[in-house]
């Protein structure tokens, strides 16, 4: 069979985009964002324009047309991600859904001197909120090194640091790599030495299907935006006995069960952890994006984006001063590719390449200790999904040639 | 047509709702129901922990086996349309085995003509109510 | 001139709905939200479909247009609430905007001890923050009662608890009366005392217009999707001074200034709260909606919105057995009315209305405290906004009178 | 015709870009007047303090005050494209009177064809830059 580009391409208004300068859009930065299909964005407007109202106490037929709505995403999501519906709290991405194991679970449960292990690999998003809780509680960070030859973490380095943890964060696919990290290997390594573990799935919730209870991961952190949906919603995975432990985050309404002058009593389970009125036009988003999203094998998908990565990678690398950072053409590499020129600096390329139309990201990418590791201050990074194209793979490396006769 | 999942005993209630003019009727009915309820359970016996929760309105449900091994659920709510609910919930049970109860469907107040009033998001409760009364059955069988 | 109710009421798709019995929508739920005009609708989708794309380190045309678009959101809303963009800090809501002054600003400047006022009349965003804060931290509460004759604060009552106050935190309007607190009294007693002062104008915002460096107060917590906005966005606003003193809430990408393994820097002012992709779509949203607003006079709005309600409060008054809760003829009041029937229980009264087509809210609407105060478990509430008319007023009297008569 | 806001000495440098074909030509410009800046600031000057904000890539811009009590930037970059706006600015300030500067717009680069390349969101730093030289034309007057 094999997937339908053109038919999926057609579903995304963006895509027929022309830039300012009268070139067609060729969106390469699918890492730091995906479009979304008209599907999508109808399903929030159809909500506005007809049944919008604040969920739950649903008293009234919009409020309880609403609230099943916000409920029903819920379950389409969950059950997308191999999980029941209580086990998923939104949050307003993966940077809130790992900010909230720092205060929920990690506070309440962890003390000075107790272990965190870190990757050098992690995206800022899993870094910092550590980085706080080392300072505040007096835990202790280990980040496992990368191998800076394959670009794989160093496991036996992992080995060492996960004896005595508490807890272990690992991002599941890098963002500026591609790289997929060893989870599971990592997931059973980490509760053999009695760790809880979490996995940021920002970057593979859009690449493979992520079957948390079979996981049997204790929290992974996951982005509507990344994957078809809507910005400003995500959420947090938790297990049933690692949601037992977790205290309140932010409070408010919703989350209560009782307020009085003297005190408050809490909703238990996910409802602990959504306070305020809910995301629900996002979480409608989400919703349409996973349906729409799980008509398609995502092997299928991951294939379709391999091909076009490894293709390009491999063109690139014959292209005088170009370095690649990673392995787009290991088999279960996202088709992020890291590269940058030997004289052209890194944020002239973006220009040049913005000029032809080509979306490519910039930056450390919020990953300065891998740029630290990789010695360099940045990369460009060019990122496909499902509905990009082996010619657009083809315009830009011509593009990219072209640039770098005339530039460097 | 759709089976009927209901005790037979149920039937003229069903009937008598789905023969209602509008909603406003089908409500009153309710209303006039929440006053027959068979076995109430006196305002001094509601307690935390038979209370339904998910439940906006107060209501309660206790239930046992009686001297013949027969099914009792008592209940009580504040809310007239809840209470109508139990009322109906109430004649239905009431000295079934706790098997039957445990396998009873709410599909008769589709019948009815309630349906959009008892959607699992309204917080009115009858559905949490119902399906406490079915657990209670399954403890007690 | 006076508003032109008609015309407004076209641009709300919704208020065209048929319920499914046939009825037509009436909206009287917009205290728990309102709705949004098309413009606000489009803007998002407009926003999907042709430049959407994360935001910040912008290097493509697609980056920066989404990034434009952030940061010209931000100086609409803020230079609507009359302050600068560097003192807005987007949040998913008011109750997140709460507990970012509770994490970020409390905890680092508050003891042991140290006492913070809150009123019998917040909703439980403007609560709960400070109960867990209390049990963290040890901080006192004190509750300034309500007057239940007239409704009002007890400002007798407030100028005893005010002193040696550290924070002062006060809902603006109460979202269950509709009375509108006397914050400009409040704001200048507390900072007398040496207290900062935090303003819940969830419900004030959609009401009258907010100046907010001119109310000199310290922080304001405003949500969007109150006043024609999208779910999901909000904000806080911050002086200049009381931000200085804040330290970073979540933690991440986009609020760093360095990150190494060795620890991290932040950024200063807003964007040290700021973390994670933004809310791009909702920002555009909630700016047309400022914008759409902006076109209209809110002191006509509220006169508008008032007739309304006075009316409809003195109509009701006259059905036998109705209580209101309240003072809707107040001039100032933002419309909002409570009530309840001696007989017909405030459930089966809200799915009688519901019958009616009228969108009512009723329960305890997160003022769990306020509901103590008054002696009653929970209220009925009918809230009015810009669309609202009085012939919509009319009918839900007829149908309440109705209902009263056939079931009471 | 809009005002010409620059100073004289900028127009043949204007004209020149204006008459280019494409972008891509004006980029091209741009690297080669990266490789003439009248007053490079050497790396081993770049410091914290002279570091340009909310540069993507590295900028640092040193400002004083000649003998002859004329004003002369000193700047240095590692992206062309900045260091050739650099160069531009530099031809354009050196031999000014800090107030002259301080009074300076940044039209010239919309004249020149490059607006879109210097949207305040774009990273890159130029408008930063820019306002860090009148900023320090401003406190050396
Ligand atoms: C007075 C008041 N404060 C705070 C809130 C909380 O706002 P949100 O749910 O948008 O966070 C509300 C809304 O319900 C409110 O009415
Ligand atoms: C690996 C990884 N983790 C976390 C995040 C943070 O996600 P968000 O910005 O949606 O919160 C990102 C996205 O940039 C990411 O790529």
């Amino acid at each position: 069979m094999g997937l339908d580009v053109n038919s999926i391409r057609s579903e995304f208004p963006i895509l027929n985009r022309k830039l300012p300068n009268g070139k067609k859009l060729v969106y390469f930065d699918n890492a730091a964002t995906s479009q979304k299909p008209q599907c999508v964005i109808d399903a929030m407007s159809r909500y506005y324009e007809e049944y919008n109202s604040n969920a739950h106490r649903a008293n009234h037929t919009l409020a309880d047309e609403a609230t099943s709505a916000l409920e029903n995403a819920r379950r389409t999501i969950s059950s997308y991600f191999g999980t029941s519906p209580e086990q998923l709290i939104y949050t307003s991405g993966a940077t809130e859904a790992i900010n909230l194991v720092a205060f929920s679970w990690a506070r309440e449960n962890l003390s000075k001197g107790d272990v965190i292990v870190l990757t050098e690999m992690e995206h800022h998003a899993d870094i910092v909120p550590w980085q706080q809780l080392s300072k505040d509680m007096g835990v202790e960070i280990r980040y496992v090194p990368i191998n800076i030859e394959n670009y794989f973490l160093d496991m036996a380095a992992f080995e060492i640091a996960v004896k005595d943890a508490s807890l272990v964060c690992v991002v599941h696919t890098s963002n500026v790599l591609g790289i997929r990290n060893p989870v599971e290997e990592i997931i059973q390594m980490s509760h053999d030495s009695g760790a809880k573990v979490l996995i940021d799935c920002a970057q593979g919730a859009p690449h493979e299907q992520i079957n948390f209870d079979d996981s049997e991961c204790d929290f992974i952190a996951i982005s509507a935006h990344k994957m078809a949906g809507p910005t400003g919603i995500g959420c947090l995975l938790v297990r049933k006995d690692a949601m037992e432990e977790m205290g309140p985050f932010m409070t408010g309404g919703s989350m209560i069960k009782s307020v009085t002058t003297k005190g408050s009593t809490f909703q238990e389970g996910h409802a602990m952890f959504e306070t305020g009125t809910p995301r629900i036009a996002e979480a409608i988003g989400w919703g349409a994006a996973v349906e729409w999203l799980s008509q398609y094998d995502m092997e299928e998908v991951h294939s379709h984006i391999q091909e076009i990565a490894s293709w390009t990678a491999e063109k690139m690398k014959n292209i005088e001063g170009i370095t690649i950072y990673g392995d787009p053409k290991k088999s279960n590499s996202s088709g992020a590719v890291s590269f940058l020129h030997a004289t052209i600096q890194s944020q002239d390329l973006a220009l040049l390449l913005d000029e032809g139309g080509f979306a490519v990201r910039t930056g450390h990418h919020c990953a300065q200790p891998l740029m630290d590791a990789l010695g360099v201050p940045s990369t460009n990074r060019i990122s496909f999904w499902i509905y990009n194209t082996m010619d657009e793979a083809k315009s830009f490396v011509e593009h990219l040639e072209y640039v770098v006769k005339r530039f460097s | 047509m759709e089976q009927r999942k209901w005790p037979k005993k149920l039937d003229p209630i069903v009937d008598e709702f789905a023969e209602c003019f509008d909603s406003m009727e089908r409500y009153e009915l309710l209303f006039q129901y929440a006053k027959k309820n068979p076995s109430p359970l006196p305002i001094e016996d509601w307690s935390d922990s038979n209370q339904v929760h998910g439940c906006q309105s107060r209501a309660h449900v206790s239930c046992e086996i009686d001297e013949n091994g027969r099914f009792l659920m008592r209940g009580g709510a504040d809310a007239q349309i809840v209470q109508g609910l139990m009322s109906i919930t109430a004649l239905a049970v009431n000295g079934m085995s706790p098997d039957e109860v445990s396998q009873m469907s709410p599909d008769f107040t589709d019948a009815m003509g309630l349906k959009s009033t008892l959607t699992p998001s309204r917080s009115n409760g009858f559905l949490n109510m119902f399906n406490r009364v079915k657990e209670h059955a399954k403890n007690l069988k």
